[in-house]
């Protein structure tokens, strides 16, 4: 489903990313840990098509999408979720939710239902202006409206950024629950232990922009070896 | 401005001998309301000199509008803030700052197109009139970042913008010190680096600190006390074993896993 | 940028002009601006009376220059109306010297003229920055006072604006205003022609150095912390409010002071200098030389009213396309303006051959860099 | 250097008593590097705006001067030299025709000089002109007034223009007057003269209103006309945004009130920019416009538009602008040298030129003109006629007393020190 | 007497208010939608009538003359947002001096390649009864209204406003929406400037053309604008009914210019004490309600 290949990238001519191979099979869910600073955030505006990559190429549902700009990429079914609270606060709920139908332009199948199903505050609220909700609030209406295009992939940015532990826990069950129900491939960045233990089938390590390991559900479950890329 | 009543006549700060006390901070009823909608409702919160006291609550529990109440950038409804003996409610700002209420922002609010000498040089002219450089060498020691005092903040590293916003809160020399999530964002390392510079501040320099916090691990590291907020008031406070052990702040905040 | 012992009392005098606030902290710049000065003072012995009277035009505008980077360079507050206080002190300076005649006149002139300028200042800055009014709206507020002002002053034409024997003369301006002079009576120090080109340069020198001063002081960098993030420096016990409100009010002095040497250059003054061109001049001055350097204004300031001119003279119509061109261009190739990027380029080129000592304890040493 | 006096400058220049005398002292007029113009035969300055507000009237007086000194140098120029010119564009803006006219007078040295449209660039290099006894034409019409030794307002005043148009109104239409006027020195002394004039024919001003010069908005204005219900306008609007007005008076049903003028059509030359019937029945006091039929004019109109492919309307100030530059030529001729004061003498000598308009001299005690006034009437096509020419000199200077053949002023007088304006 | 006094006002009123929206509404979507503050703008109005009155003067009926006029400017905007705006935007202050550079040379260029005066118009329509002013002035205003209709409804109702809203307010994520920011920036810009493009058509019978020409418009957008603060259509609304009354009630009384002084003066008083604008008013409870969490 997305085949991410020696990516390099760079912000403002400071190498970030040297040489990044991710792989993401349909259906999974992937996570890519790392400290602060390591890359992770620039990886996933590399794959959004928000940061061009200097070298390497990114194939996505078997197309390559290297040089496509973001906004061809999120058509092609790419759903985002971006770091804290990005949601457009002078917008209402439901114009913000609106603003997801655009992602995944094959489909017209519209995933109101679904998304106010998982998150009935929304449904709640959705005349409200998006600035005026409370952080947690935001980050659950990010993700419906990354949901809304029924999109193939998720990425999410560090879900759990300025939560609290509490929505942490709800948000990582909602995601669970997408994937399992809507069949969204997800892909998501963290450095929260709790997320990468909870959320994560599979996940890379990333530490100075390049990969440097991969843990399967068993090492995951290990405290230790996922505080190891923490460094806890 | 209204320094004119020394005294708190419900939990008096001074005692009989007319010197303070240790308490540094105290409210009484601070009420502030956002239209109709009430953020800190009547809080009564004390503290000591020199003590650490974290601050934790659910998103909208009124954490920030209570700082910004202590800071002076937001003007309370009702009741009143006693700091040192004296009523600052009224006080604004600059002058809360000058009787030593220093405040770190929960994004690192540097002056990112200054080098970090001259970062320091801001707060530092406050307390002192020159040997600027003397004091400038002492901090950038203290928070290990003399290599770096000729580089421009916006070009520091997230866990060194941390350390330089604290460092620029204590060149003022403060009694109080308020901080908003100051480790969101940070490596475990960077995190414990902080963990450790503040509870040196508390213990070595005296300084009396608020901080807001979700990541409730560092809490557990460095907090003497904690309270908890809720709706705007005080829901619990007390040890962090307390804190932790108690079943409605699990359901209101914490979740199953702590 | 090191200080080799000879010039060690050099060193010591420079060090109150010098800081991280300003560029051009080396020996080779203060040379160099030495040289720029002497040469600007030969001016009149090589090229005559022409030269004085155009050059002290020029001067005076950069004193209004001056005045803009500093409140807009280095605390933020981009006054769109800097030409308000510079008429102002113009018009204020005509009333009172025409009324009182001989030297007085003229003395209290000065003093009156950058007193209203100054008052001025200080009420809309109060008026603003105590009201709340901020950023932008700043910047249209100004512009909309300075407006005001041209459109009032235009129609002052009947013989009831007058002020004593000052006709303020609407549309046709204020004729007959005398010149400069220091005095009692007939006592005293009369400014002529050439004798005002110097004043003009002295001024413009004493003020730019006053101004380094300024800025590299303790107040410098509270304007240079506020204009970076006011909340922030509110939050280390500044009264930024205060702040804007003192630095807008100096910047309405010498933009006053400016618009006297202006005056009394012309003897003559009228309510175009309150216009929307007129206007907007500073604004292209310290875009153009780099808000951030006082130095890279002024020569903006002579470079861009020198090359207009010349234009001008030479009569072609296209003078207007280009100046407009060279304004778009600047400001998308060189945001920062053109002295800073000089600067840095200066520094760039200087790093490799000439690197800072390594162990400089004392406060004041910093990367020195020309402009 | 020509014989001029010593400036008044010059001599505070000098007398400045501290350390500045000394650098003062050292340094000379011409400094230490002289300017010489190319040649050494005479320089005109000629300067007109072609950019900005006053384009529109400058543009022809450049082109009109230019074309006067062409022919003079094609028939030889000037005492056998060649004239050089000075033309840059001062954009209407009055600080840079200060700074011009410096150039013109220190760097190009130039022997008289054609400058401005407005009173107002008028005031702002007068006292530039005073201080160097330069040699100086002005030729748009004017509120009138100027009394100044080396400076001369050829063109039609407020006094010539209205006294030609007033009391024709009144005759025609009745004596119930509406003034509207530009609110600057112009307008306000313009009104004045309406006054003035209509006392003296027995009429009477029943409103009067001034407005911004940037005013193109003249609902309220059309409002209290039509509430004032006048036998006549007389309009003395000035500018591109005034001329708003006669748009607007056609939609509102104005053109039933004919409308007196002294600045419109013969400046701006409206009746062709506006679409007719705006401006029906207007009629302007004119020394002066493009149509006026006589042989002479047509052959004039014929070389201009013959040398400006893209001519515009020749407007008033631009005919001035043609016909003094010969009243120089032959001051010059007749003085035998360049030099100001014997050319200065000769002008107050009481010449005559061949002025496109007309035969017309010049009134030697006040350096005013006397002009062919006429009245020019638009139509409802804006075809103009006129009327029988008479000529009007500048009595108002005379009447108070200004002669400059016996004392040499530099002053400006207006009409409410001599007259009652109440 | 009375109630001729009040119609007169009232349709004064209608025409001040008229010049003001019309005049400020191709800014304010400028401004408010992409905070680019245009001091090129009456260039853009030039340029709509100069295209009016050419086309006009070429044959075209007035009605499409008009047309042509909106058109054209349109084209003009974006060619000119894609070479110089885009590279202004977060930049405000820089975006007033470039478009000032901007101005003067288009001013200039009119001037060179059209010369000082353009073909005119007449005012279409004749005039009302009674207080005897155009008709072509309730003509004018009736379009004001509908345009601020319309373009409420546009904003706000339609794909393209929210998805334009959501692009000013965060580019990024609304890239990572789907959504083609360069051609929102684009068409954004073609609508401010369309609008202006209309003023100038909409003007060009009521004002002599000249390469002056929009300067006339410029204090008068610019003082709404700021009076109205950042929410567009409300802001624009609010502040021309505000200084229109002003202006006209001042204008009734006292003539036309203490009218406009009256008007400059009251709209410093406004932005003294609603230093965000009319709309910032609103917006400021807003936020309020939003910090308190």
């Amino acid at each position: 489903m997305l085949e991410i290949t020696n990516v390099h990238a760079s912000y403002s001519k400071t190498p970030i990313l040297r040489g990044i191979d991710v792989s993401v099979e349909t259906g999974e869910i992937v996570g890519i840990m790392g400290k602060n600073g390591v890359g992770k955030t620039t990886l996933v505006k590399t794959v959004m098509g928000l940061l061009e990559a200097d070298e390497g190429r990114i194939v996505f549902d078997g197309e390559d999408v290297t040089d496509e700009p973001a906004d061809v990429r999120a058509r092609h079914g790419m759903g985002y979720i971006p770091q804290g609270r990005d949601v457009f606060p002078e917008l209402t709920v439901e114009e913000n939710l609106r603003m997801g139908e655009t992602i995944n332009d094959g489909t017209d199948d519209l995933q109101y239902d679904a998304v106010y199903d998982y998150f009935p505050i929304l449904e709640e609220r959705r005349d409200q202006e998006a600035g005026t909700m409370s952080g947690g609030q935001q980050q659950l209406l990010a993700i419906g409206r990354a949901l809304i295009g029924n999109p193939e992939l998720l990425v999410l940015d560090e879900p759990s950024e300025g939560v609290q532990p509490s929505i942490v826990q709800d948000i990582t069950r909602d995601l669970r629950r997408v994937n399992e129900e809507l069949g969204t491939t997800i892909l998501f960045v963290e450095q929260n232990l709790h997320v990468v233990q909870r959320l994560g089938e599979r996940c890379y390590a990333i530490d100075k922009g390049a990969i440097v390991d991969e843990l399967g559900p068993e090492r995951l479950e290990s405290r230790d070896a996922v505080t190891e890329y923490l460094a806890v | 401005m209204a320094v004119s009543d020394p005294t708190i006549k419900t939990k008096p700060a001074v005692d009989e001998t007319g010197r303070k006390s240790s308490r540094v901070l105290q409210t009484r009823d601070l009420r502030k309301e956002f239209g109709g909608l009430t953020a800190t409702d009547d809080v009564d919160f004390a503290l000591e000199e020199g003590e650490l006291r974290c601050l934790i609550g659910p998103n909208g529990a009124g954490k920030s509008t209570f700082l910004n109440l202590l800071t002076g950038q937001l003007e309370p409804t009702a009741g009143s803030i006693y700091y040192d003996g004296h009523d600052i409610t009224a006080m604004p700002s600059h002058e809360r700052v000058e009787r030593g209420i220093s405040m770190k922002f929960q994004v690192p609010s540097i002056y990112e197109g200054l080098t970090v000498a001259q970062n320091l040089r801001v707060p530092l002219q406050q307390v002192v009139d020159d040997d600027f450089a003397v004091r400038t060498r002492e901090i950038l020691e203290r928070f290990d970042l003399l290599a770096e005092r000729e580089t421009t903040a916006s070009d520091l590293s997230h866990g060194q913008q941390q350390r330089l916003e604290i460092g620029m809160a204590m060149a003022l020399e403060p009694k109080l010190l308020l901080l908003d999530e100051p480790v969101a964002g940070l490596s475990v390392e960077e995190t414990a680096e902080i963990a450790d510079l503040l509870c040196e501040i508390a213990a070595d320099d005296g300084v009396a600190l608020i901080v807001i916090e979700h990541d409730i691990d560092f809490v557990e590291s460095i907090a003497d006390r904690v309270t908890v907020l809720d709706q705007g008031t005080i829901f619990r406070e007390g040890s962090i074993e307390e804190i932790k052990a108690d079943p409605e702040v699990k359901r209101i905040y914490l979740g199953e896993d702590h | 940028m090191s200080v080799d012992s000879s010039d060690g009392h050099l060193a010591q005098l420079r060090r109150p002009f010098e800081g991280p606030n300003t560029l051009g902290n080396s020996s080779a710049f203060w040379a160099g601006l030495a040289v720029a000065v002497a040469l600007l003072a030969a001016m009149p012995v090589v090229f005559g009376y022409y030269a004085a009277e155009v050059g002290a035009v020029f001067l005076a505008y950069a004193l209004l220059g001056m005045s803009l980077a500093f409140i807009w360079g280095y605390c933020g507050i981009l006054s769109f109306g800097q030409v308000a206080f510079f008429g102002v002190a113009g018009y204020a300076f005509g009333i009172v010297a025409i009324n009182v005649s001989t030297l007085t006149g003229a003395t209290l002139g000065l003093l009156a003229a950058v007193a209203v300028s100054t008052a001025f200042a200080a009420v809309l800055g109060y008026f603003m920055f105590y009201g709340g009014v901020r950023d932008v709206y700043v910047t249209i507020l100004t512009l909309v006072v300075a407006l005001v002002l041209f459109t009032f002053m235009g129609q002052t034409a009947g013989g009831e604006w007058a002020i004593g024997d000052a006709r303020l003369g609407g549309f046709n301006g204020m004729s007959g205003v005398p010149d400069l002079g220091i005095g009692v009576g007939s006592v005293g120090l009369e400014v002529g022609l050439v004798g005002h080109y110097y004043v003009t340069l002295g001024t413009v020198v004493a003020t730019y150095l006053g101004l380094r001063a300024l800025v590299n002081s303790q107040f410098g960098y509270a304007m240079v912390a506020t204009r970076e993030d006011e909340t922030r420096t509110e939050m280390f016990g500044y009264d930024t409010t205060f702040i804007k409100f003192a630095v807008f009010t100096i910047g309405g002095a010498i933009a006053g002071l400016g618009g006297v040497l202006f005056t009394t250059q012309n003897n003559y003054i009228d309510p175009s200098v309150f216009g929307i061109t007129a206007a907007a001049l500073p604004v292209v001055w310290a875009s153009v030389g780099g808000r951030t350097s006082l130095l890279g204004t002024v020569g903006a300031a002579l470079a861009i009213q020198f090359v207009d001119y010349q234009l001008a003279i030479s009569g072609s119509e296209w003078a207007l396309v280009f100046i407009g061109s060279l304004l778009v261009f600047v400001v998308l190739v060189m945001p920062e303006g053109v002295a800073p990027r000089l600067h840095d380029h200066v520094a760039e080129y200087r790093e490799p051959n000439d690197p800072e000592p390594a162990e400089t304890p004392a406060a004041t040493d910093y990367p020195g860099g020309d402009d | 250097m020509t014989g001029r006096g010593v400036a008044r400058r010059d001599v505070l220049a000098g007398s400045v008593a501290t350390a500045l005398t000394g650098l003062a002292g050292c340094v000379a007029e011409g400094g230490m590097v002289g300017f010489e113009s190319g040649s050494d035969g005479p320089t005109l300055a000629v300067l007109e705006d072609r950019s900005r507000d006053f384009a529109l009237t400058g543009t022809p007086k450049y082109r009109t001067t230019m074309l006067a000194i062409e022919e003079i140098n094609r028939d030889g120029g000037i005492l056998g030299e060649e004239i050089d010119v000075f033309a840059p564009d001062p954009q209407s803006d009055n600080m840079r025709y200060q700074d011009l006219t410096r150039h013109a007078i220190y760097r190009e040295d130039v022997d008289a000089m054609w400058a401005g449209y407005s009173s107002a660039t008028r005031e702002a290099i007068r006292p530039i002109v005073n201080d160097h006894e330069q040699l100086y034409f002005y030729t748009t019409q004017y509120e009138g007034g100027v009394c100044d030794k080396t400076v001369f307002p050829l063109g039609a005043t407020a006094r010539q223009q209205l006294g030609a148009v007033v009391p024709y109104m009144i005759d025609e239409y009745g004596d119930e007057i509406y003034t509207i006027a530009a609110d600057y020195n112009f307008g306000q002394l313009s009104g004045d003269w309406v006054r003035i004039i209509a006392e003296e024919h027995g009429a009477e001003v029943v409103g009067e209103e001034y407005i911004p010069l940037d005013e193109s908005q003249f609902g309220s204005t059309i409002n209290n006309i039509q509430s004032a219900d006048p036998d006549f306008v007389m309009s003395m609007l000035v500018g591109q945004d005034h001329s708003s007005f006669y748009e607007q008076r056609l939609a509102s049903g104005l053109t039933d009130v004919p409308i007196g003028t002294s600045t419109n059509m013969a400046q701006e030359y409206e009746h062709l920019r506006i679409d007719p019937p705006a401006l029906q029945d207007v009629y302007a006091g004119v020394n002066y416009m493009e149509e006026l039929p006589t042989d002479r004019n047509e052959a004039f109109v014929e070389r201009y538009d013959e040398r400006w492919d893209d001519a515009e309307y020749i407007n008033q100030e631009a005919q001035n602008n043609y016909f003094s530059v010969y009243l120089y030529k032959e001051a010059v001729e007749r003085a035998g040298t360049f030099e100001t004061d014997a050319v200065l003498e000769q002008l107050e000598s009481g010449l005559e030129v061949e002025a496109p308009e007309g035969d017309i001299a010049l009134d030697p005690a006040t350096h005013h003109m006397e002009h062919n006034m006429r009245v020019a009437h638009a139509d409802e096509n804006h075809e103009i006629t006129f009327t029988e020419s008479e000529t009007i000199g500048p009595a108002f200077l005379e009447e108070v007393g200004c002669d400059l053949t016996s004392e040499a002023e530099q002053t400006q007088y207006e009409p409410d020190a001599f007259y009652e304006v109440a | 007497m009375a109630g001729l006094g009040l119609l007169d006002f009232g349709f004064e009123f209608v025409e001040i208010f008229a010049f003001v929206v019309l005049a400020t509404v191709g800014l304010a979507v400028i401004f408010g939608m992409m905070g680019i503050i245009n001091l090129a703008h009456g260039e853009f109005i030039l340029v709509g009538a100069y295209a009016t009155t050419f086309s006009f003067a070429a044959g075209l009926p007035l009605p499409l003359a008009m047309l042509a006029g909106v058109v054209i400017t349109a084209v003009f905007g974006v060619v000119l947002e894609r070479l110089i705006i885009r590279h202004l935007y977060g930049r405000l202050l820089d975006s007033m001096v470039v478009t000032w550079g901007i101005s003067l040379v288009m001013i200039q260029l009119v001037r060179i390649v059209f010369g000082n005066s353009a073909p005119g118009i007449g005012i279409p329509f004749g005039q009302l009864p009674i207080v005897d002013g155009p008709v072509y002035y309730l003509v004018l205003a009736v379009i004001a209204v509908g345009l601020l209709g319309g373009l409420y409804a546009l904003f706000m109702w339609t794909d393209f406003g929210v998805r334009a809203r959501a692009t000013m307010q965060d580019e990024e994520t609304a890239r990572s929406m789907g959504i083609d920011t360069d051609r929102m920036y684009a068409s954004t810009f073609a609508i401010g400037s369309a609008l202006a493009g209309l003023t100038g058509a909409l003007y060009a019978p009521v004002m002599p053309i000249t390469p002056e020409y929009g300067t006339g418009f410029l204090v008068e957008a610019f003082v709404a604008v700021v009076v109205g603060g950042a929410s567009v259509i409300v802001g624009t609304v609010l502040a021309s009914g505000f200084l229109g009354t002003v202006n006209a009630a001042v204008t009734n009384v006292a003539g036309t210019f203490m009218g406009q002084v009256a008007m400059l003066i009251a709209a410093i008083v406004a932005i003294r004490l609603l230093p965000e604008g009319i709309t910032g008013l609103l917006a400021d409870l807003r936020e309020k309600r939003g910090e308190s969490e």
